[in-house]
C-alpha cells in the first residue's frame, strides 16, 4: 500500500472515467463517467493527505469539496437530461446533436 | 484499523453465509419450472410485456433535493465532533449553513414538488 | 502484510466493477457496479486513516447511486438490457484517452517524487475536518451551503412540472425529426428512440417497434459506434 | 436426507400456508377458513403449499385457477370443495384432494383436509400436484437475435419471450414507459374476481378498463353439460333479496348488514397492514352470525362500539384514506343511494320508506367527507346502528317489498350497487397511484357476485326476479 | 498475530450470536402480539416453536423463478440486507468491554450501512420483473430518500455531548442523563425512521397488501425465508443502536452491563415490532411531505437543541 500503488489505482480508476465520458453516448451515463473520474480524484486526494501532505485537514477538505461538486453535478445533471427528454423525449447526445443542425 | 477488518469479516461472513444458504436451498430442491409458472404474479393473468420498463419516478423532484440535502451529513458529523469545543461560533455557522439549506426544503414544498408529479 | 493484501483486493474490486459500470446493458447493474467501485475506494480510504472520509464517502454514494439508477432506468429504452446494447461513440478514441490519461497519470504518480511525510497514527482526524471547516476554512462551509442550495432550487425548478413558470412540458411535442437532415450523422442509424415518436405517441400504444427503423442502431457494436466521427 | 427428514418433522405443526381461491358459493366459506388457526392464507400464490378452492369454479376463473396453481412453489397440491354436485372445472385439475361436506362444514373439512395434505406432502406419501398449463413460452424466441435472446435491436423483438412497454404520453409530459398490467381474480388486495387492466406509468394509473366479471357464466347452448346450476348471489345479501318478495324480520336483515359491514372491514383493514386486528373483526362478524336474530342480548355490539371507537382514534388509518377516492356529483347521482353516497351527504336510505324502520325510531347515517375516509366510518356506524336495531326490533317484520336497502346499497331497483359502481371505476381510478386506487377500490365495497345478478347487458330485467 | 485473530472471531461470533438470538426474539415477539391482537388463545410453548416451524417449512419449498429475472442481483439482496445489518449491530458495543467493533466513526459506519438497504430493498423489488414488485421497490426508494436524513441526523445529535462519533463515548456520555430525556425529539423520530428503514408495520410500504407482498411477492422457499429473516435482522440492529444512543447501552444499576443492553435492546424491539398492530400502512406520498417537512426540521431543532444543552453542560 505505497503511494505509487495507490495513485496507479486512482489513475486506473480516472482513466475508466475519461473512457466512459467520452464514449457514452446516454447523458446519463455520461454522468457515471464524470463521477468515476471523481472517484479516482478522491482517493489520490485521501491519499496525498495520509501519505504526502502529513495529515493537514486541507487535504480532507479537498476530499469534501471533490464529494459536494459531485452531489451538485449530479443534482443539476439529472435535472438537465429531465428537461432535455421532456423537450427532445430522448437523453442521448446525438439527438442534441442533430438538432442543432 | 482493527475495527475495520472486523467489521469487514463480519460483511464478508454475513454475505457468504445467506449466499451459501441460498445454494443449500437450491441443492436441497433444484429450481424447476414452466413458461406458465413463470410469469409474474398479478391475481392469475399474464401480462403482454415485461415488467421492467422506462419507469416514471414520481417523485423525481424530490430525488434530486436529496441529492443535494444529504451532502449536509458530510458537514455536519466533524461539525458535531467539535461543537462542545469551538462553542457558540460552531452553532452560530451550523446555523446559517442549515437555515440556507431549509430554504431548499421550503421552495421544493412551495412548488408542491413533494406531490406525485 | 494482510493490509496489503486487503488493499489490493479493494483495488481490484474498485477498478473492476470501474470497467464493469460500461460494459454491462443492465442500467440498475451499472448503477449498482459504480456503488461498488466506490464502496471500494471508500474502503481504501478507511484503510488509509481517513476513517471518517471512507466510510462517509459510503453513505453518499449509497442514496446517490440508487438515484442514479432510478433515472436510468427512467430515462434509457431497454432500461434491464433484455437486448444487448452498446451505446458508444467515438469508442476507439475514448479508449485512447482513458488509456492515455491513466498511462500519464501513472507516470506521475511513479515517476514524480513526493514528500513522504504520513499522517500521524494518533490524529484526531474527523475532528481535525471539523475545526478547519468552522475554523480556517468557514468560507468553504458556508459557500458550499449556498451552492448547495442554488442546486436544490435550480433543479426543482428546472425538473417541477407545476411550478409557476406555467407547465414545464409546453412544447415538448417535438416535430418529427428528419433523420438524414444532417449530414454529420451516419444515415444508416436514424434516432434510437424515436420510435413512437411525437404523433404515433398521442395514441396509448403504438405497435411493436420491429418495423421501425430504431432496431438498427445499437443492435451490433460494428453497426453502432460512430467511429472517428 | 436427514436434513429433510428434520424439517419435515418440525414444519408439521406449522399453519398449512394456503392460497385461497373462492369461486361461486364459497363466499363464506373463505371467510371462516381465514379464521383457522390451523391455516395461513398467504397474500401470493409463491409460497403457498395448498390451493384451496372453495365453490364452484366458472370457465373465466378456471384458466385463473390454473395460471396460480402453476405459480406455486412444489411441493403442492389442490384442495378443493364444490358446492355443485358435478363440477365441469373439477376435471382441470387432475389431482386433487375433493372435500365432501354440506356447505356449514365445508370450511372444518377443507382445514383438516389441507393439515392432512400437506403432512402427505412432506412426508413424500402424496405426490406434488405437476404442472398443468402446458409448457409453452408466450412467444417464440429461442435463438432470434444475435444472441439468440428473442429481439433484435434495442427494444425490438420479443426478448426472452415477451416485448418491451411502450411509450405513452403522461399528465407529467415525459414520455415513459406504459406498463399494462392485468390484475386480476384472485389478487389479494381487490374484491374477489374483479378483473381490471390497468395502464402504469409509473405507479400512476394511465387508463383502467374493467374486465369482464368472472362470476357471470353464460351457459353453452349446444353442450351436452346439464343445466349450470342456479347462481346463488353472494351469501350475505340473500336476506335482503328475500326481503324483495316477502315481509323478513328486521332483526334479521339488520343483523346480515352489521355482518357485512363487518367483514368488509375485517378485509379492508387486512389491506391497510392491520391483518391481526382485521382477523379479529371478521372472526366479530362470524359471531355475529351465530347468534343470529331473535337473541336480544350479546349480539357483539357492545365489542363493535369499542372496535370504533379504537378504530376512529387510529390516526394512521384516518391518514391513509382521507381525501382517497371521492367521487363527483354525477358519479354519486348515479349511485342511487347506499353507503357511498350516503359517505358524501346523500341522506338516501330505501329504510326511511318503511314504516318498520320509523317504527324503530330510525334515521339514516350520514357523513360529509365522501371519502374512504368517510366510507368507513359509516360503514362502522352503520354496523353498529344495525345491531342497535336488531336488539330493539323484537319480532317486527318489513312492510315494504319490492326494494330494499342492501348493505351495498339499494337492490330492487334497477342494477344494483356493484352494477352502478363498477362502470364508475375508469374515470374514478384513472390518475392515482396504485395504492390510492386499491384503497378506492376497497372502500366501495365492490362485489362481483351481486354485480353477476344484475349483468350489464341483461338491459332492464334485473335477475332479481327468480 | 494468533492471538488477535481468535479474538476477532470471538467478537464475530459475539455479534452472530446476538443477531440470531435476536432475531428469533423479534420473530416469537411477532408471533405473540398477532395473537393477542387477534385475541385468541396464546399458547408460549407454541409461539416459542412457531417461527422455526414456519421456517422449516419454507426451507423444504422449491424456489420459484420468473420470466428472465435478473438472477444475480435477485441472490445477493437478502445477503445484502443481512450483511449491512450485521455491520451496523457490530459497531454496537454490547457492554463496556465487549464492542465487537471499535470505530472511531460508530454512528457513520451505522448510517452508511443502513443508507445502503435502499439499495438491498430496491435490487429485492426490481430482480423479479414482476410489475408489484417493480411498483414496490420505487416506492421504498420514494421511502429511503425521504427518511435518511432525519434518521442520520437524530443520531448525529446523540453524538454532541460526546464530542466523539465512536459508541463507546456517546453511551458513557449518558452516565447522568440518558439522551431519551436530553434529546426528547431524538428517540421518536429515530422510531419513525428506523421503522421506514426495516419497511415494518405502518411503513412497510415495499411489502403492502396492496401489492400483494411487493418485494417478497414472488420470493418462496429459501430466498423468502432470508429474506424475512434479513428483515428482523435490520429490526435487530436498530433496536440495539437505539438502546446504546438513547438509553444509555449498558448503563444501569444492579445489573451487570449485557444484562441492561439486552432488556433496552429487547424493549425497542418489542415497541417496532408490536407497531404493526396498532397502525395502518401509510400512504407513500403522505410519507414523503411528511419525512420532509416534519421529520427532517424536528431532527435539525433536536441537533441544535442538544448542541445548546451539551455547551451549556460543559461550561
Amino acid at each position: 500500500m505505497s503511494q505509487q500503488a495507490i495513485f496507479v489505482v486512482a489513475a486506473a480508476i480516472f482513466g475508466i472515467g475519461v473512457y466512459g465520458a467520452l464514449s457514452q453516448q446516454s447523458f446519463v451515463m455520461i454522468m457515471m463517467g464524470l463521477e468515476l473520474m471523481l472517484n479516482g480524484a478522491m482517493l489520490a486526494a485521501a491519499m496525498v493527505w495520509a501519505m504526502v501532505a502529513g495529515g493537514t485537514p486541507k487535504g480532507q477538505l479537498l476530499v469534501v469539496v471533490l464529494m459536494t461538486v459531485m452531489a451538485v453535478e449530479a443534482a443539476l445533471g439529472f435535472a438537465l437530461v429531465t428537461g432535455i427528454y421532456r423537450v427532445r423525449k430522448a437523453d442521448i447526445t446525438e439527438k442534441l446533436k442533430r438538432l442543432k443542425g | 484499523m482493527e475495527g475495520g477488518a472486523a467489521a469487514l469479516t463480519i460483511l464478508v461472513v454475513a454475505l457468504g453465509a445467506f449466499l451459501i444458504l441460498k445454494g443449500v436451498g437450491d441443492v436441497l430442491n433444484p429450481p424447476r419450472s414452466t413458461a406458465p409458472s413463470r410469469v409474474p404474479f398479478s391475481g392469475g393473468l399474464s401480462p403482454d410485456t415485461h415488467a421492467w420498463n422506462r419507469y416514471h419516478v414520481r417523485y423525481y423532484p424530490m430525488a434530486l433535493l436529496f441529492l443535494a440535502f444529504d451532502m449536509e451529513m458530510v458537514f455536519m458529523y466533524p461539525w458535531a465532533v467539535v461543537f462542545v469545543e469551538e462553542g457558540l461560533i460552531a452553532l452560530i455557522e451550523m446555523l446559517m449553513f442549515i437555515t440556507i439549506l431549509l430554504f431548499g426544503i421550503l421552495y421544493t414544498w412551495r412548488e408542491g414538488a413533494f406531490r406525485w408529479s | 502484510m494482510i493490509a496489503d493484501a486487503v488493499f489490493w483486493i479493494l483495488a481490484v474490486l474498485a477498478v473492476f466493477s470501474a470497467w464493469r459500470v460500461f460494459r454491462t446493458d443492465s442500467m440498475v447493474r451499472a448503477a449498482y457496479w459504480l456503488l461498488v467501485s466506490f464502496v471500494g475506494v471508500g474502503l481504501i480510504m478507511v484503510m488509509l486513516k481517513a476513517e471518517f472520509l471512507g466510510v462517509i464517502l459510503i453513505l453518499m454514494m449509497g442514496g446517490e447511486m440508487t438515484i442514479m439508477a432510478v433515472f436510468m432506468v427512467m430515462f434509457m429504452m431497454n432500461p434491464a438490457g433484455l437486448n444487448p446494447m452498446i451505446m458508444v461513440h467515438q469508442n476507439r478514441a475514448a479508449m485512447a484517452a482513458g488509456f492515455g490519461s491513466f498511462a500519464l497519470l501513472s507516470a506521475v504518480g511513479l515517476f514524480a517524487r513526493f514528500p513522504a511525510s504520513v499522517v500521524a497514527p494518533t490524529a484526531r482526524a474527523t475532528a481535525e475536518l471539523g475545526t478547519e471547516l468552522l475554523g480556517d476554512s468557514m468560507l468553504v462551509f458556508q459557500t458550499a451551503g449556498v451552492t448547495l442550495l442554488a442546486a436544490m432550487i435550480g433543479a426543482v425548478a428546472l425538473v417541477s412540472v407545476r411550478g409557476r413558470f406555467g407547465p414545464a412540458d409546453e412544447g415538448s411535442d417535438a416535430p418529427e425529426q428528419q433523420p438524414a437532415a444532417d449530414a454529420d450523422v451516419d444515415s444508416s442509424a436514424p434516432p434510437s428512440s424515436t420510435g413512437p415518436s411525437s404523433s404515433a405517441a398521442s395514441s396509448p400504444t403504438p405497435p411493436a417497434p420491429s418495423t421501425t427503423p430504431e432496431v438498427t442502431e445499437g443492435a451490433m457494436p460494428a453497426d453502432h459506434s460512430h467511429e472517428g466521427a | 436426507m436427514v436434513v429433510r427428514s428434520i424439517l419435515a418433522r418440525l414444519a408439521k405443526k406449522a399453519p398449512v400456508p394456503v392460497f385461497l381461491i373462492s369461486g361461486i358459493g364459497g363466499d363464506e366459506i373463505t371467510d371462516r377458513l381465514r379464521l383457522d388457526d390451523r391455516l395461513h392464507v398467504t397474500d401470493s400464490p409463491r409460497p403457498a403449499m395448498i390451493l384451496m378452492i372453495a365453490g364452484r369454479l366458472t370457465s373465466d376463473l378456471k384458466y385463473a385457477a390454473l395460471q396460480v396453481h402453476d405459480q406455486m412453489a412444489e411441493p403442492r397440491a389442490v384442495v378443493r370443495w364444490s358446492p355443485a354436485e358435478r363440477d365441469p372445472a373439477a376435471e382441470v385439475f387432475p389431482h386433487f384432494v375433493a372435500v365432501d361436506a354440506v356447505a356449514a362444514a365445508a370450511a372444518a373439512t377443507l382445514a383438516a383436509a389441507a393439515v392432512n395434505t400437506r403432512d402427505d406432502l412432506l412426508a413424500g406419501s402424496f405426490p406434488s400436484s405437476p404442472p398443468l398449463l402446458p409448457d409453452v413460452e408466450p412467444n417464440p424466441w429461442r435463438g432470434v437475435g444475435p444472441w439468440g435472446q428473442g429481439g433484435t435491436g434495442m427494444t425490438g423483438g420479443v426478448p426472452y419471450g415477451r416485448p418491451l412497454p411502450e411509450r405513452a404520453k403522461d399528465r407529467d409530459g415525459l414520455q415513459l414507459d406504459q406498463l399494462l398490467m392485468r390484475v386480476g381474480p384472485f389478487l389479494p388486495a381487490l374484491p374477489e374476481g374483479l378483473i381490471l387492466e390497468v395502464r402504469l406509468q409509473g405507479d400512476v394509473i394511465q387508463d383502467v378498463t374493467v374486465g369482464a366479471n368472472p362470476f357471470v357464466e353464460e351457459a353453452v347452448p349446444d353442450s351436452e353439460e346439464e343445466e349450470l346450476p342456479a347462481f346463488p348471489g353472494p351469501a350475505d345479501l340473500a336476506p335482503f333479496l328475500a326481503s324483495l318478495r316477502v315481509p323478513v324480520a328486521v332483526a334479521e336483515l339488520e343483523l346480515a348488514r352489521a355482518r357485512h359491514h363487518l367483514r368488509w372491514l375485517g378485509h379492508a383493514l387486512r389491506v391497510h397492514g392491520l391483518a391481526a386486528l382485521g382477523r379479529r373483526v371478521l372472526a366479530l362478524s362470524a359471531r355475529v352470525h351465530s347468534q343470529g336474530a331473535g337473541s336480544s342480548n350479546a349480539l357483539g355490539s357492545a365489542e363493535v362500539v369499542e372496535l370504533r371507537r379504537s378504530l376512529e382514534r387510529n390516526f394512521t388509518l384516518a391518514w391513509a384514506t382521507r381525501g382517497i377516492g371521492r367521487l363527483s356529483g354525477d358519479q354519486l347521482a348515479a349511485l342511487d343511494g347506499g353507503p357511498v353516497a350516503r359517505a358524501a351527504g346523500i341522506e338516501r336510505d330505501e329504510r326511511c320508506a318503511d314504516p318498520a324502520y320509523l317504527a324503530l325510531g330510525f334515521k339514516p347515517v350520514v357523513y360529509a367527507g365522501g371519502d374512504a375516509l368517510a366510507r368507513w366510518r359509516l360503514r362502522l356506524h352503520e354496523a353498529e346502528q344495525s345491531l342497535r336495531l336488531a336488539e330493539t326490533a323484537g319480532n317486527s317484520m318489513t312492510t315494504v317489498t319490492g326494494t330494499a336497502e342492501g348493505p351495498t346499497g339499494p337492490l330492487g331497483r334497477g342494477p344494483g350497487p356493484s352494477s352502478r359502481l363498477l362502470p364508475l371505476l375508469p374515470e374514478l381510478l384513472t390518475g392515482l397511484e396504485w395504492g390510492d386506487a386499491v384503497t378506492t377500490l376497497l372502500s366501495l365495497d365492490l362485489d362481483l357476485r351481486e354485480a353477476a345478478l344484475t349483468p350489464p347487458g341483461s338491459g332492464v330485467a334485473p335477475a332479481w326476479a327468480w | 498475530m494468533v492471538g488477535e485473530a481468535l479474538s476477532t472471531a470471538g467478537l464475530a461470533l459475539a455479534v452472530v450470536a446476538v443477531m440470531i438470538g435476536g432475531t428469533y426474539v423479534a420473530a416469537v415477539l411477532d408471533v405473540l402480539f398477532t395473537r393477542l391482537t387477534m385475541r385468541v388463545a396464546v399458547r408460549p410453548l407454541a409461539a416459542a416453536a412457531l417461527p422455526l416451524r414456519r421456517a422449516a417449512q419454507l426451507a423444504l419449498q422449491r424456489r420459484t423463478l420468473t420470466e428472465r429475472p435478473d438472477a444475480g442481483t435477485w441472490a445477493l439482496a437478502p445477503a445484502v440486507l443481512a450483511a449491512l445489518a450485521a455491520v451496523s449491530l457490530a459497531v454496537v458495543p454490547l457492554t463496556g468491554t465487549l464492542i465487537p467493533v471499535e470505530a472511531d466513526t460508530g454512528i457513520v459506519v451505522f448510517a452508511a450501512a443502513m443508507a445502503l438497504v435502499v439499495v438491498a430493498v430496491y435490487l429485492q423489488g426490481w430482480s423479479p420483473n414482476s410489475p408489484l414488485s417493480l411498483v414496490a421497490a420505487y416506492r421504498f426508494v420514494a421511502e429511503g430518500l425521504s427518511y435518511e436524513i432525519p434518521f442520520a441526523v437524530v443520531l448525529i445529535g446523540t453524538a454532541l455531548p460526546a464530542r466523539s462519533l465512536a459508541l463507546v463515548p456517546i453511551v458513557t456520555s449518558q452516565e447522568h442523563l440518558w439522551n431519551v430525556i436530553r434529546q426528547p425529539l431524538g428517540l421518536p423520530v429515530y422510531l419513525i425512521t428506523v421503522l421506514a428503514l426495516s419497511f415494518w408495520g405502518p411503513l412497510a410500504l415495499p411489502e403492502g397488501q396492496d401489492v400483494a407482498g411487493g418485494t417478497s411477492l414472488e420470493l418462496s422457499g429459501v430466498p423468502r425465508l432470508l429474506w424475512r429473516v434479513a428483515q428482523l435482522n435490520v429490526l435487530v440492529a436498530v433496536s440495539a443502536m437505539g438502546a446504546a444512543v438513547f438509553l444509555g447501552g449498558w448503563l444501569g444499576p444492579w445489573l451487570p452491563g449485557g444484562v441492561w443492553m439486552a432488556l433496552k435492546t429487547l424493549f425497542l424491539l418489542a415497541l417496532l415490532v408490536a407497531s404493526r398492530q396498532f397502525f395502518a400502512r401509510v400512504r407513500t406520498e403522505s410519507f414523503v411531505v411528511v419525512a420532509w417537512t416534519v421529520l427532517t426540521p424536528l431532527a435539525l431543532v433536536d441537533v441544535f437543541l442538544a448542541g445548546i444543552q451539551a455547551m451549556v453542560a460543559a461550561r
